[in-house]
């Protein structure tokens, strides 16, 4: 009944090809923004803010680049933890040798040396295909890992063998560093994930979004249509990695403040794979929302039996935890296996009939 | 620079011919061990096309299960007949629970199920048995843990552990016995026309669903003896389920379907991961197993993109 | 190979009885073989422009093959290809498109997770050329290269009468529209010339007759050169201007539908005498 | 679909009591100390993790029943499982900052170099007892980070101090050999600098065999080595599953075990009980009471274990590790009931505690008087100086159970010192603009 169409003739292609052409998608993103922006900053504590929205933003960001190489283009990667290392530590690299540069710059520059690894390890996709390519994937995950820890110059020279954020200050914001309010930290993270993502909904509609779809439904097809397919999924591998690059700068900047290379370990590439597949192949809503479901669940979990006043020990609730989390992928994948986007998609053709079922 | 890579390595290797010996030993037993894990994806990839995530964590758990239940007092041999009846029902619950609901899914909502899998067996598995490590009861199941070592001209050494030989013959017994089942019996048989081809099995009456579980069952019992013999090297405990990463590149070698690919895929891991650690790691400082063993797959891949044993791919339209 | 070829210079003009047109594609001795198995053995013939060219043989014949072979997806061992007249050197499967060939395929080959629309806008692919930074940008001129493409595309939702399904996944579509939106697809691409596989297969005799109206359509009103492969002998022999029979890789008659209906090589091979 | 509806409601429910949960932490009542307590039981260190947890808790909680807490008023205290993952601890540590927390253990050198610098702008002290980073030994420096008793570069001093020892001299090291196998990460590399410039000054040659964090279980190839390049000695940085697996690569290649010496961390008894009869003779460094024979863990046995209160195990308590957790505590209750004194409150804050540490003084007779005579090295921590104990002492493993095999000794202040210092003043200027000290110092 609220969710009709009906009557929202479209006069132009140019209103049929809007990012929503529906009104009732555009008032709902206008409220998640409103609530994004405005609601959220003005009532959440910081433990809201640190834990819960950092971190489901910057995984929502990385979602969104992996969505692109494996829901888009259709190429398996099981190493986006290390090509969000490569992100983080060019972004650590160059605000140690560009000290006054503006920080969010130089967090959205990192993006481009892991692009260009990430292009790197792509190439092999040419030849190896499907779960093969998963092998690629994971040399480069390893040997990355290997490199964090063996390169010494890349965390310059520290004792610690880790990454510490330094203190950096944008327009006279502190914007990372221990310093830096959680609030100023979430506006950064929040812009960037939205502009990011609403930068991939523009490519995803035009030319460069279908050839990747083109490759992922049907390489030989695409390819005698004219598609080149190295260039093609090289682009995928490159922008994918790039705002995964991205989102593992914004990791360390904006959330932890300090990284070892074990942060960029292969649970990371399997969290962020997780929250692709659950949310959704192909979907950038999905992304977002297989990140709340990752992340946002077990952390709120923990506080469920506290209020309920049963008194559990800590490592049981982790127990308890682990096993809802893996019981509930295994039941979502049975209700539907496309993931929450198409549970979402089809939700919204029930209330379009609503309250006639035919 | 040069001398190091091509020609420092095969000179220390005819200097000490009983350590490159005792390498080759020891790239042999990881190679047999990495093979045994390898094994439990194929039997499961082979008869439902399922990539499981969860045969790793089915390592550590089979271990966990017999170690635990011998803690609590029951005999070796009886918490090892127990924890194959648990391996049973967790095939059975598997069969029921994941595989039927999803059959004719994608692969990869599959691979995805096996994660969720993982995830619930990781929580249940620490919940029931505790998080700390645990010492493998090689002595209660009768398994050797002595070593005999041979000498070889004046001063040389081979050091055989014996729990070693014992992973060795355990894995041949285990791919006999394999190969028997698959090729003797008329569960066997079912089981690899469900392989070839999932409708026209069920045309010709075969029962999917029986097969799935006994499919389960046996990579389970799989998972079990790897898990003692990974144990009884280190121990029990949950970070054992990384090594189990490392069947991945022995799949791409040896072909996702193939039980002898297993075998030699792993052993050429085995092989080429030692010697690779031994004679070369320390030109970049050593520590390179981690990532060692995917660059030899990929580098395989790069000439066979359809793995050692997998048959050649024509692309048709 | 091609060093041999570039010494053969482009043919003359074929014999006065075909030369009533412009030669738009030549195969000259073409063998192709897969790990020793021959699929096609020395075969020649010529595609004229504006021309429906039927390929057609029992199956097994190796009509898919010659199809891969014209559009570069595979390679010949032996022989050339004479495209708009140059020799054709051994080519990448992607470069056939941007010279103008265009098809459809045996099983359809569509893009299943997308929209009918953005498979047909699909094949505007290569007439597409505003770069990675105006697409991310969108707004502007990117935008305005979509809206200009999308009315060709329109164009032709008309004229294969789809506009229903327009927003529809393709996988959802019954196998006739499948077909049809895969024409559409080729048709997107205006080829010089286009190839279809078996464009009938599987259907009714509604939905043959309409695709037949389109492919005649195709055919006259936009002057495109069409080379098929049917099994329907009605069909071939109403559309066709010329017809060129395989039977196991070896050409074994060429010429119009009423002459190679006659050839007596042709009735035993659908009536498999043996050889 | 009946069954998918209630389900579905269920979660929905759980979900928004978790979510008003997260939205509101609740603020600690105002009559008592909290502590809250950065744990692992769970993930691939636990092996390691559970026995330090159960130590902190079972003497706090002692301390709480035995006593009424401390100055008469009760410790709060509340495990948050980090799983030793940077992630999580974060995540714990936003959790649990608001309710009043007075000290962070980590527990993991990744959560402690994300806690460094947050602790002076939150007014909360780490302590990070014998693991972090070893310049944060440097109070000048970092006023609000405590690493009692001994830094990694102190243990290494030690090593090799002791190996000198047992050739007759530290001069008689030229020439030898010493094997250095360690986790491949910040936390295994951090000592090589100093064991380098060790290998410099007295003429033995370093060996590295690093074990990445990946193939912990799977040593083979770094004990072949050793095999190879036949060291005189073994020394070894290792944690979690990475102990008893090199130990018994040890055993296997027929290393002499009373040549292989761990760091603090690879002393665990279950580390050694793995290798068996053969690791008989394997020495770790430990600066925590060896066995249960004090009259503190008795009083642990008889008020938390005996009465319920605890899911340790009675066997395990005066192990290597439960000790090590109950020394933590120990230092946490000493510094709290100094921040007391100091302040004269009862209930105290971050700062108060920060005071309290910098001023713990846990001499012989205070040690004594807490039921623990002999249990640790006499610390006194100053402004300038955080670890403030240093010594050290050795001990074997005769086949069951850990013994002391040797006194305490000091490590070479006057090389690590200078170290320590260089390396305050470098972290310092790479996280600039770093806040000079304006703490007061209690001392």
């Amino acid at each position: 009944m609220f969710y009709r169409e009906a009557g929202q003739f479209k006069t132009s292609y140019k209103a049929d090809q809007a990012l929503m052409p529906i009104l009732q998608d555009r008032v709902g993103l206008a409220v998640i923004l409103i609530i994004a922006f405005a609601v959220i900053p003005a009532t959440a504590n910081d433990f809201f803010l640190t834990s819960i929205m950092i971190p489901f933003l910057v995984f929502s960001l990385a979602a969104i680049g992996l969505n692109i190489l494996t829901g888009f283009c259709g190429q398996l990667s099981l190493g986006t933890g290390a090509f969000m290392g490569v992100g983080a530590y060019a972004a650590y690299k160059l605000t140690s040798i560009f000290p006054d540069a503006n920080v969010i710059v130089m967090v959205l520059l990192s993006g481009v040396f892991s692009a260009a690894i990430g292009a790197v390890f792509g190439l092999p996709s040419l030849r190896i295909k499907g779960l093969y390519l998963a092998v690629t994937t994971l040399a480069a995950q390893f040997f990355l890992e290997w490199c964090f820890i063996r390169i010494p110059w890349l965390y310059n020279y520290n004792a610690s063998g880790a990454i510490e954020v330094p203190h950096r200050e944008v327009f006279g914001i502190v914007a990372s560093g221990a310093e830096a309010t959680p609030l100023a930290r979430y506006f950064i993270v929040l812009g960037i994930t939205v502009f990011i993502a609403l930068l991939m909904a523009n490519v995803l509609r035009g030319r460069i979004g279908r050839s990747w779809m083109m490759i992922r439904d049907m390489d030989i097809a695409a390819e005698l249509m004219g598609i080149r397919p190295l260039r093609t999924k090289l682009m995928a591998f490159a922008v994918s990695s790039y705002i995964c690059g991205v989102a593992g700068a914004m990791m360390v900047f904006f959330w932890l403040n300090a990284a070892e290379p074990s942060s960029y370990s292969i649970r990371l590439s399997f969290q962020i794979l997780f929250m692709v597949i659950l949310g959704g192949l192909g979907s950038l809503s999905g992304a977002f929302m297989g990140a709340a479901f990752i992340w946002i669940l077990p952390v709120i979990l923990k506080f469920v039996p506290g209020l309920m006043g049963i008194d559990l020990a800590a490592e049981t609730i982790e127990h308890a935890t682990f096993m809802i989390v893996g019981a509930l992928i295994i039941f979502f994948l049975i209700v539907e296996p496309h993931g929450f986007a198409r549970l979402w998609a089809i939700a919204k053709q029930k209330l379009r009939v609503w309250p006639f079922p035919y | 620079m040069l001398y190091d890579i091509f020609i420092d390595p095969f000179v220390q290797m005819y200097d000490m011919p009983d350590f490159f010996l005792q390498v080759l030993w020891e790239g042999f037993v990881a190679g047999i061990l990495y093979a045994l894990i390898a094994l439990g994806f194929v039997l499961i990839f082979k008869a439902s096309g399922v990539f499981n995530f969860a045969q790793g964590i089915m390592v550590v758990f089979a271990g966990l299960t017999l170690v635990g239940l011998n803690e609590n007092g029951v005999p070796a041999y009886l918490a090892l007949i127990l924890t194959i009846g648990v391996m049973g029902v967790l095939a059975y619950g598997v069969e029921r629970v994941v595989m039927r609901p999803l059959v004719n899914q994608p692969d990869i909502i599959l691979l995805m199920a096996t994660i969720g899998l993982t995830y619930f067996l990781v929580g249940f598995g620490e919940f029931v048995f505790g998080g700390e490590p645990k010492q493998m009861i090689t002595e209660q199941l009768g398994l050797p843990t002595g070593s005999t070592a041979f000498e070889i001209g004046e001063r040389g050494l081979v050091i055989l552990q014996h729990i070693d030989i014992a992973a060795a013959v355990i894995a041949v017994l285990m791919v006999a016995a394999l190969g028997i089942f698959f090729n003797k019996t008329r569960i066997g048989r079912a089981l690899r026309a469900v392989a070839d081809d999932h409708q026209a099995a069920l045309s010709v009456g075969i029962s999917l669903n029986q097969i799935w579980a006994i499919v389960w069952f046996a990579a389970g019992l799989v998972a079990l003896a790897t898990g003692i013999m990974w144990g009884a090297r280190s121990d029990v405990s949950f970070a054992l389920e990384i090594v189990a990463f490392k069947a991945l590149p022995v799949l791409i070698l040896g072909g996702f379907t193939s039980i002898p690919g297993a075998i030699v895929g792993g052993l050429i891991i085995g092989f080429g991961e030692k010697i690779g650690e031994l004679y070369w790691g320390g030109l970049v400082g050593g520590g390179i197993e981690s990532w060692l063993a995917y660059i030899i797959a990929l580098v395989f891949l790069l000439f066979r993109p359809q793995g050692l044993f997998g048959e050649r791919i024509i692309e048709r339209i | 190979m091609n060093a041999i070829v570039k010494e053969k210079a482009v043919a003359p003009e074929p014999a006065a009885e075909t030369a009533k047109r412009e030669v738009l594609l030549k195969v000259d001795n073409v063998s192709l073989s897969f790990g020793g198995v021959k699929a096609i053995t020395d075969i020649s013939f010529d595609i004229q422009k504006g021309e429906i060219r039927a390929i057609i043989g029992p199956n097994g014949a190796g009509k898919t093959s010659m199809l891969n072979v014209i559009n570069g997806f595979y390679h010949p061992q032996e022989g050339t290809i004479t495209w708009q007249g140059k020799v054709r050197r051994k080519m990448k499967p992607y470069e056939a498109a941007s010279n103008g060939i265009a098809r459809t395929f045996q099983n359809v080959a569509l893009f299943k997770g997308m929209t009918t629309l953005d498979n047909i806008m699909s094949g505007r692919s290569l007439k597409m050329h505003r770069n990675f930074f105006w697409q991310l940008l969108w707004h502007g001129p990117a935008a305005n290269e979509e809206i200009e493409h999308r009315k060709k595309v329109e164009e032709i939702i008309d004229f294969l009468e789809i506009q229903a399904i327009r927003k529809t996944p393709v996988g959802k579509l019954p196998y006739g529209l499948q077909k049809r939106v895969e024409l559409g697809r080729a048709l997107a691409m205006e080829p010089d010339l286009l190839l279809l596989d078996e464009p009938m297969a599987g259907m009714n005799l509604e939905e043959k007759e309409d695709m037949s109206r389109f492919i005649v359509d195709v055919n006259q009103e936009f002057g495109t050169t069409i080379a098929l492969i049917e099994h329907d002998m009605g069909v071939v022999m109403d559309l066709s201007d010329r017809v060129v029979v395989l039977d196991y890789g070896k050409k074994i008659a060429d010429g119009p539908p009423e002459e190679v209906q006659a050839n007596q090589d042709v009735i035993d091979a659908y009536l498999g005498v043996s050889h | 679909m009946r069954n998918f509806k209630q389900l579905a409601l269920g979660t929905a429910v759980a979900l928004g009591v978790g979510l008003t949960g997260a939205m509101t932490t609740a603020v600690q009542a105002q009559d008592a100390n909290y502590v809250p307590l950065l744990t692992y039981r769970t993930g691939p260190y636990a092996g390691s993790g559970i026995h330090i947890a159960n130590g902190m808790h079972d003497y706090l909680k002692m301390l709480n029943e035995r006593d009424g807490g401390i100055g008469g008023v009760k410790l709060v205290t509340e495990e948050c499982e980090t799983g030793y993952n940077a992630q999580k601890g974060v995540e714990c540590y936003e959790a649990t900052k608001g309710k009043g927390a007075l000290v962070y253990n980590p527990y993991s050198t990744g959560i402690t170099l994300q806690l460094i610098p947050k602790a002076g702008v939150d007014k909360i002290p780490v302590l990070s007892m014998g693991y972090g980073l070893s310049a944060a030994a440097d109070g000048k420096t970092f006023p609000w980070i405590f690493n009692v008793p001994d830094t990694y570069w102190d243990g290494a001093s030690v090593v090799i101090k002791y190996i000198g020892e047992q050739e007759g001299g530290l001069e008689n090291l030229k020439g030898k050999k010493i094997g250095y196998i360690f986790l491949d990460a910040g936390y295994g590399r951090e000592p090589i600098p100093l064991l380098e410039q060790l290998s410099e000054k007295y003429g033995f040659e370093l060996l590295q065999y690093p074990v990445p964090g990946a193939e912990m279980q799977n040593q083979s190839s770094q004990w072949l080595n050793v095999r190879r390049d036949r060291p005189d000695y073994m020394v070894m940085w290792g944690w979690g599953a990475m102990n008893p697996t090199a130990i018994k690569e040890a055993v296997k290649i027929r290393f002499p075990m009373d040549k292989f010496i761990g760091v603090w961390w690879s002393a665990g008894d279950d580390d050694a009980a793995a290798g068996g009869e053969g690791a008989k003779g394997y020495k770790a460094m430990n600066f925590s009471g060896v066995g249960s024979d004090f009259p503190a863990l008795d009083d642990i046995k008889k008020h938390v274990i005996d009465a319920g209160l605890s899911s340790t195990d009675a066997e395990t308590i005066g192990g290597t590790l439960y000790n090590r957790g109950v020394l933590n505590s120990v230092i946490i209750a000493e510094g709290i009931r100094t921040a007391q004194e100091l302040t004269g409150k009862k209930v105290i804050t971050g700062e108060d505690m920060r005071l309290g540490l910098e001023a713990l003084n846990l001499d012989e007779a205070r040690l004594a008087e807490l039921g623990l005579k002999g249990f640790a090295h006499p610390m006194k921590v100053t402004c300038d100086d955080h670890a403030g104990s240093h010594p050290v002492f050795i001990q074997e493993w005769d086949g069951k159970k850990w013994r002391q095999a040797s006194g305490w000794i000091e490590p070479m202040t006057d090389l690590v010192r200078p170290l320590l210092e260089a390396a305050a003043a470098e972290y310092a200027e790479k996280n600039a603009p770093w806040p000079a000290r304006t703490e007061p110092c209690p001392n």
